[in-house]
């Protein structure tokens, strides 16, 4: 994509990633004032979901690979280059990072403890999951990959539950580790690359010509995986979730769940597949397996849990493992549910954790032991947790349904038998959402006590997400139609 | 010239050694000090019997300012010696051991 | 010796004159905050005269360099005197010391070292060292409120002197075996003579990089680094961090420049030695409860680093060590800055239940100092990141793939004990006594380092070709 | 009218979900009672209006795109045909009466708007099921009839068990439910479609093994919602939801999900014998399962339920011996009666004050309105099959299906058909008995019948009682209306001499008179049940939930907690924090080194130095220093 120079235009992605930063500083700088604060980041993160409405909807249906590309030079002498590059995936994911966010900050909107800085990580963040979605340099991309762990970690250890500190560390060494093999393997490539072309660069773009005998490309793919599989995170590389979700503050939590975790299959999609296409064609299958497991595994310990934030935890890791399988796939259909089951899965456990958040505020405890009965006395609020868990247990006309069966559809094609295997997950995700469901909503009352029903503002960060699960569970057309083009030449690129 | 130039070296190489060996197995400052010395005059001998070896000046230049940062390490090191008798009333080097791990 | 020499050595000559001015001075007129911002000024006038005044040529009595890359750490080490300097003040205040006497030790410091960055000749090499050695003996036992002054004095003093031992000595071996002194001929001719002698001269090589090890701290020769960095005074300690270690790499690197690779018999050796100290210094560092013995062994582990870019003998290792040393120095000294601008009567804080939660009464300077330790372990978006980036760079293309392994392995145990520091910093179980506010010059040396670390880390293209131009 | 008002059937009883599930605690009661009646009613008027678009090849009508992605294209698409219709009518008719018993049975209940816009949605979704065009509309109906059943039997939440039994009914479901998936997916893979009707059409291009396959695993689906064998397990508990409930899903229309499907993919599936046979055999067995379990049980719900299995076992032997219009046939008369004895049941337990236990019953006939017996005796003897209701002709149809099937073995089939009809008259005349003869043996007050309670009875009751006129066979004068109604869907046409019909006509009649007397002889005095191992046995319908329960339910609850202490805690975890203390213990260890000592830090040169002259050494030895 070298050709492709940086357009005339203005630099709405640059904008993207800026704007958080500024919000962010603008938030330190305010420290004595938490009002001003809360306002700020609203602000910020609104106009930051403003831009990608814009870009979705006015340059969501280019042609070609790039819907936006900008190329600015950064570090001559390594020849890394500021570029930042977005298309059909990477404009979803912004889109969904700028709405999550929106909903993170009013979800935070009751942090009393240093007020600024909860709010000034937070849209730190979310400055660093952009880059992550846009950047198109493996430096850049190393770059907001490692930034964005540390507002994350923070957040957890300074506003987290019991034992922060413990998941915080486990949270950041665990990804680190990870990354630091991704950190070797870029330098080899780059050094592979320059070697051979003559041409030192960083760019993904240029990259993708590298020709690479198969241990090289063995070990280089291996070095990225280490990074992606544990973020995604495959099982057995997923403890360090479980933890940090069940230890993080809601905001936290949400992000993490809705986005943070989508990096690592981005990065499959985005890096790792298109640079080592031979030794992806050889790695699928075991992706399959791993994805398999942690479905399973998952499944499994999800409806062995009693903490309901715990087991929402699991089911992510569950519905991550059927994403990785369409990918594994490599059928367009099957990567298209993928992409789509990570947008939809990011809103409906991102709203069963604001969920689980509210309910935690009010009980104070996440305990199924010691809860039941809410439907009875807060019927809004049952009625919306009812609603996000159908959602996830993939009931037809629901969001997760959309992405989950075509994932389904896809991968029959390729390999019936794993499309099979996965379906009865399925069943294991009735299991443990209904049970979920019948620890908090049914049942006796655990306690009789009057327990507010939903407020303004939860209202107002539940009922947009209550709309779009319904909206891209009936006509997730809007949503699928970016992706097309962007898809199909991910993978033609993809395998030879 | 008559001494040859490997005696010399062993010679200061054994001294060396025995400078060192002063170091390592006194436990006054002072006697350290004095070990330390004999290192550095080892120093001076390799330099005398090279700068004769190569016939060239240098070496003793080296050696005469060798001396010279001697000298000054030397008063630093007493104005010390002094300071840690007033505090410690000792000149053990193992008792100065506040800090560890 | 002409007077082109002369003019060639202004800069350090502007130091070591003022030094001996202020000293004088000092010892009548006791006002210490005129005699402070004299030393300041001596410094930065020093580094402006080494930034503006060209120098007419370029070597000065043989003994020392005056090319562009001298030049370079001339200013960065007259620079870093005059941020000792501003850290200085108050402690010098409060400690009722002679302040000409520290102004000058400190103008004298900075002297040796920017004639040890510069030297080309085994004996300006050795002078410049021991110059600066001479002046940290006695600046590390100044403080006489301490208790562990004395002692950590009488350590450097001693390690120092059984290591200057060393130096002479493998400097005489070298001498003896290839009869020069000036640097490239000194070691260049090792190649050539054979035999006996060959093996004298390694030998040689090997004491000074004892030697050396000592005073940049290498595994084994490190222990006295969290003894004596404890014991010294936040702003003393900061200097022997950062310059005292860094002119001595510069020393090397210019050395390595000079002479192309000379280490081809000892390059095991080094490997030995640089993976050990990477690893010896993140697992001391793990188990501190002390941030100044913390950061003592953090700069023992990178150090290590540093050496694997020396290992590598290249131009990209060299250029990349030189990075190195300015970023390392730049956030190791702003780290102590930070213990410095918050020490007051009661000393400094450093033990960790000092630091417990002191993010909310201090959140600024705790911010810095989270930044700044960041930096060092090297997280993307700061200079650390880059320095790491160029050091493994380099590595992997002169193929030492396991020290690279290692060396990233210790730095994810790094991260985790400066993430520990960090989380104790804001960490809010019980509330933190409050500490000094600092003084605008402490906190302008904290702003200096903090937003180099940023601007080096998200534009570190300036000094990569700055650094690739000088290099010679 | 263009077609794409078809739309309106399934949408009008949607909307008024939404509305009620929105608003309805809000809006004053009458509104939300009424809207959930004109929603279902109005579909049925708008079914009436539409009727001409099912004729012929019927209509298809396409909303919107829904799925679109490379070669997958689905859209929201009805298919309004001969097949679909009737069942239409009957859903929406059949719904919109129950909707009015509802209203007075639940007039005491304080959250009535979640059960209306509960019933309104499931009525939605079975439409849905019903004039679905391609599969996944279907699988969404499919799968929304589920909820609503788990929605509906755990109404009253706040007994633990009528949650779980709701729970217990969306689970084995969607077991089913699961093969049904497999089913799409694998006729997608192969016809690159997944609408019904080019399947349909496509079906004899697919290879044989692959019919089989699929077709059986239509069967399993079919199993899950239709609860026959193995996946039965739910129904029975399903009747702890409201009865109004309990008639609309477990009688009228869910359980008849699974038949309706299968006649939908008629043609696919009827080009396997193998599968065929398999559809009767799991019909056979679950109607004789059924009907012995009913023998035995003691709750009045319990019996209608088992009786409703075994009835749709019934269906499944029809559309086994491959008479779709026999299968409608049953369905639709069964629909009614069924419907009729619930809702009677409903006012049975009113009556008796809350009493479901029927040995705790008696006399009914004093305590309440005479009519209600009445009503009830009509369900009972349709369900019976006595002759010249309903329920005898559709039975004998299906009877003499199976009887004229060129395939001998399936006279065992038949034979099997003919024990279940006569248990079932006995058990349908035990119920009879022992709530309305004799004396009241229970304690409980009657609570009044309002009289929405009592007159929705009465036209399900009649065409119960006259349902035979649908389909009356010819030999007795009757113009097969529906089999010609149906003409190519209906299937095979069964072909037999009068001897033969009538000789089963006169068994059929024998067979009930049978039973109707050995209930008489047993059951027209009470005399107190005594409990033996074998009405044990049939009493919790042979143990099936404890098999269920050890099989499945056990084992999975294991592997949750192996692998998450087992695995994730213990392993895993344990690996990590095992490294962790590595690490620690050995920084503890280096750290020791530094022992504060200057000796200690001496010697450290002296040390180094030796390596030093050792390596040295070592260099020299190998033949270092050039």
């Amino acid at each position: 994509m070298t050709e492709l120079t940086s357009l005339p235009q203005f630099p709405w992605l640059s904008l993207l990633v800026v704007l958080p930063l500024a919000g962010a500083l603008l938030c330190l700088m305010h420290r004595k004032r938490p009002a001003d604060c809360r306002a700020l980041s609203l602000a910020t993160s609104l106009a930051v979901f403003g831009v990608a409405l814009y870009l979705f909807i006015c340059h969501g249906q280019g042609e070609g690979r790039w819907l936006l590309y900008e190329d600015v030079s950064w570090i001559e002498r390594y020849g890394a280059r500021y570029v930042l590059a977005l298309d059909g995936i990477a404009l979803l994911m912004v889109l969904l990072t700028s709405f999550m966010q929106v909903s993170a900050v009013l979800l935070a909107w009751r942090v009393e403890r240093h007020v600024s800085s909860f709010f000034a990580l937070l849209l730190l963040l979310e400055a660093g999951l952009m880059g992550i979605f846009l950047a198109y340099d493996l430096v850049l991309f190393y770059l907001f990959w490692e930034v964005a762990l540390i507002p994350m970690f923070f957040l957890i250890s300074v506003w987290g539950g019991a034992n922060r500190r413990q998941a915080a560390l486990k949270f950041f060494l665990y990804t680190l580790v990870g990354s630091f093999f991704m950190l070797i393997a870029i330098i080899a490539l780059y050094q592979i690359h320059g070697a051979q072309s003559g041409v030192y660069s960083f760019v993904i773009g240029d990259l993708l010509q590298t020709q690479l005998t198969a241990a090289q490309e063995g070990w280089l793919f291996a070095g990225f995986m280490a990074a992606f599989i544990v973020k995604s995170p495959l099982v057995p590389f997923h403890t360090w979730l479980t933890d940090a979700l069940t230890e993080s503050p809601a905001a936290g939590s949400l992000d993490l769940t809705g986005l943070l975790l989508k990096t690592g299959i981005y990065g499959l999609i985005r890096v790792a597949f298109p640079l080592f296409p031979n030794a992806t064609e050889s790695f699928l299958p075991i992706l399959a397996v791993f994805a398999l497991v942690g479905l399973f595994h998952a499944a499994w310990s999800a409806y062995h849990q009693d903490d309901i934030k715990r087991l929402l935890a699991y089911s992510s890791i569950s519905h991550l493992g059927l994403v990785v399988l369409g990918l594994a796939a490599w059928q367009l259909t099957a990567w298209e549910g993928s992409i789509l089951l990570m947008v939809t899965h990011g809103i409906t456990t991102g709203a069963l954790f604001v969920l689980v958040a509210l309910i935690q505020e009010r009980t104070g405890t996440r305990s199924m032991k010691e809860l039941g009965g809410l439907w009875g006395q807060t019927p809004c609020l049952g009625f919306l947790f009812l609603l996000f868990s159908l959602a996830s247990l993939g009931l037809p006309g629901l969001a997760n349904f959309a992405g989950e069966i075509l994932v389904l559809l896809g991968t029959f094609q390729q390999h019936p038998f794993w499309a099979v295997i996965a379906l009865l997950g399925v069943v294991f995700a009735a299991a443990y959402m209904l049970r979920l469901v019948q620890g908090v909503l049914w049942g006796p009352v655990y306690k009789e006590r009057s327990l507010p029903d939903l407020t303004l503002r939860e209202w107002i960060i539940l009922l947009p997400m209550a709309i779009l699960v319904v909206w891209m569970g009936v006509y997730p057309e809007p949503f699928l139609a970016p992706m097309h083009g962007t898809v199909a030449s991910l993978l033609a690129g993809g395998l030879p | 010239m008559m001494i040859p130039f490997g005696h010399a070296l062993a010679f200061a190489a054994a001294l060396f050694v025995l400078g060192l060996t002063c170091v390592l197995l006194r436990r006054q400052v002072i006697m350290i000090l004095v070990g330390v010395e004999i290192m550095l005059n080892a120093a001076s001998l390799v330099f005398v019997a090279a700068s004769a070896y190569w016939q060239q000046a240098d070496g003793q230049v080296f050696v005469i300012i060798l001396m010279a940062i001697t000298a000054a390490e030397v008063a630093v090191a007493l104005a010390m010696v002094v300071y840690l008798w007033r505090r410690k009333r000792s000149l053990v080097a193992d008792v100065f051991n506040g800090m560890r791990g | 010796m002409s007077l082109l020499d002369l003019l060639a050595l202004l800069p350090v000559l502007i130091l070591v004159f003022a030094a001996t001015t202020i000293l004088m001075v000092g010892a009548w007129y006791k006002e210490p905050r005129p005699l402070i911002a004299g030393g300041i000024l001596t410094a930065l006038l020093a580094a402006l005269a080494a930034g503006m005044v060209a120098p007419p040529v370029s070597e000065i009595a043989g003994l020392f360099s005056a090319g562009g890359y001298a030049r370079f750490f001339t200013i960065l080490w007259s620079l870093l005197a005059a941020a000792g300097l501003m850290l200085g003040g108050r402690f010098v205040e409060d400690k009722k010391i002679g302040a000409g006497e520290y102004v000058s030790l400190l103008l004298y410091g900075a002297a040796g070292m920017a004639l040890l960055s510069s030297a080309t000749h085994l004996l300006g090499l050795f002078l410049a060292l021991e110059t600066f050695t001479l002046v940290f003996y006695i600046l590390i036992a100044c403080n006489r409120d301490c208790e562990f002054a004395a002692e950590a004095g009488l350590k450097y003093l001693l390690m120092g002197a059984v290591a200057t031992g060393f130096m002479a000595f493998g400097i005489a071996l070298i001498y003896a075996s290839t009869g020069s002194l000036a640097l490239p001929d000194a070691v260049t001719q090792l190649t050539t003579v054979s035999g006996e002698l060959h093996a004298w001269g390694l030998l040689g090589w090997g004491m000074i990089l004892i030697a050396v090890g000592f005073k940049i701290s290498l595994a084994p020769f490190h222990l006295w680094t969290p003894d004596v960095y404890q014991g010294a005074p936040a702003p003393v300690a900061a200097l022997l961090a950062t310059g005292s270690k860094g002119a001595v790499v510069a020393a090397l690197v210019g050395m390595l420049a000079v002479s192309g690779p000379i280490w081809r018999d000892l390059v095991d050796l080094i490997w030995l030695l640089a993976a050990l100290t990477m690893l010896v210094g993140a697992f001391s560092a793990l188990a501190q409860k002390n941030l100044k013995r913390l950061l003592a062994y953090s700069s023992v582990t990178h150090m290590g680093t540093l050496l694997v870019g020396l290992l590598c003998q290249t131009s990209e290792g060299l250029a990349a060590t030189t990075f190195y040393v300015v970023v390392y120095v730049v956030a190791s000294f702003g780290a102590f800055a930070v213990i410095a601008s918050l020490a007051d009567k009661r000393g400094e804080p450093m033990s960790f239940d000092d630091l417990r939660g002191l993010g909310y009464r201090h959140p600024l300077r705790c911010a810095v100092l989270v930044l700044l330790l960041l930096s060092l372990a090297g997280l993307p978006g700061t200079a650390g990141f880059m320095a790491k980036f160029t050091i493994f760079h380099a590595a992997l293309q002169s193929g030492y793939i396991a020290l690279v392994v290692i060396g990233v392995f210790a730095s994810v145990v790094s991260f985790a004990f400066y993430l520990r520091v960090a989380m104790l910093l804001f960490q809010s179980d019980k509330p933190a006594s409050t500490w000094h506010v600092g003084s605008p010059l402490e906190h302008a040396v904290l702003a200096v380092c903090s937003s180099a670390v940023l601007v080096l880390g998200l534009f570190p293209g300036v000094l990569f070709d700055l650094i690739g131009r000088l290099l010679p | 009218m263009n077609e794409s008002l078809l739309f309106l059937i399934p949408l009008l009883p949607l909307c008024c979900a939404v509305i009620n599930m929105v608003f309805g605690m809000r809006l004053p009661r009458l509104f939300a009672e009424v809207l959930a009646v004109t929603g279902v009613a109005g579909a049925f008027v708008l079914t009436l209006l539409f009727w001409g678009y099912a004729e012929g090849e019927g209509t298809r009508a396409v909303l919107f795109t829904w799925l679109n992605s490379g070669s997958v294209d689905i859209s929201f698409a009805l298919n309004f045909d001969r097949l679909a219709a009737p069942m239409t009518l009957m859903v929406t008719g059949v719904a919109s009466l129950i909707h009015l018993y509802a209203v007075g049975y639940m007039h005491e209940e304080e959250d009535y708007a979640r059960f209306f816009s509960l019933l309104n949605l499931f009525v939605f979704a079975m439409l849905a099921i019903i004039l679905a065009d391609n599969l996944l509309v279907l699988f969404l109906g499919w799968e929304g009839v589920g909820l609503c059943s788990y929605g509906l039997i755990g109404f009253w939440y706040r007994k633990l068990e009528n949650a779980k039994a709701g729970v217990k009914a969306f689970l084995v479901t969607r077991v089913g439910d699961v093969f049904l998936a497999i089913a799409l997916l694998w006729l997608f893979a192969i016809t690159g479609t997944l609408s019904i009707s080019e399947i349909n059409a496509q079906a004899t291009s697919i290879s044989p093994s692959v019919v089989i396959a699929v077709s059986l695993l239509l069967l399993l689906g079919a199993c899950g919602k239709s609860a026959q064998l193995p996946l039965m397990t739910w129904l029975a508990d399903a009747m702890a939801g409201p009865t109004p409930v309990s008639a609309l899903i477990h009688a009228a229309t869910m359980v008849t999900a699974g038949v309706y499907l299968l006649c939908r993919l008629f043609p696919l599936v009827s080009l396997s014998p193998v599968a065929m046979t398999a559809i009767t055999a799991i019909g056979a067995l679950t109607a004789i399962y059924a009907a012995t379990c009913a023998l035995a049980q003691r709750e009045i719900k319990r019996v209608l339920a088992y009786s409703t299995m075994s009835q749709v076992g019934y269906m499944f032997m029809a559309v086994g011996a491959g008479s779709v219009a026999g299968a409608m046939f049953h369905l639709l008369t069964h629909a009614f009666f069924k419907a009729v004895l619930f809702m009677a049941a409903g006012c049975v337990i009113h009556l008796a004050g809350e009493e479901n236990d029927i040995f705790k019953m008696g006399g009914l006939t004093r305590r309440g309105p005479v009519e209600l017996f009445w009503v009830f005796l009509a369900g009972a003897v349709c369900l019976a099959g006595l002759p010249l209701t309903g329920g005898f002709f559709s039975k004998d149809g299906i009877l003499l299906a199976l009887f004229t099937h060129p395939d001998p073995f399936y006279r065992v089939f038949w034979l099997i058909g003919v024990i279940t009809a006569l248990l079932t008259a006995f058990y349908t005349f035990r119920l009879v008995y022992l709530v309305f003869a004799g004396e009241y043996r229970g304690v409980g007050h009657p609570h009044a019948l309002p009289l929405l309670m009592r007159w929705p009875l009465w036209p399900l009751a009649f065409i119960g009682l006259l349902g035979g006129l649908l389909n009356l066979p010819a030999f007795v004068g009757g113009s097969e209306t529906l089999h010609h109604w149906y003409d190519n869907l209906a299937g095979r046409r069964v072909i037999a001499s009068h001897e033969v019909e009538w000789m089963l006509i006169l068994l059929a009649v024998a067979i009930a008179a049978v039973g109707w007397f050995a209930a008489h002889w047993r059951y027209r005095i009470y005399r107190a049940p005594q409990a033996n191992a074998l009405s044990r046995f049939l009493l919790n319908g042979w143990y099936a939930d404890t098999i269920v329960d050890r099989l499945f339910v056990r084992p999975f609850a294991a592997m949750g907690r192996f692998c998450s202490s087992g695995c994730d805690r213990t392993l895993f975890d344990g690996t990590l924090n095992g490294l962790a203390k590595m690490a620690t213990g050995w920084s503890s260890l280096i750290v020791q080194m530094t022992t504060g000592r200057l000796t200690t830090y001496l010697s450290a040169f002296a040390w180094g130095f030796l390596v030093l002259l050792g390596w040295f050494l070592l260099k020299l030895v190998s033949g270092g220093g050039h």
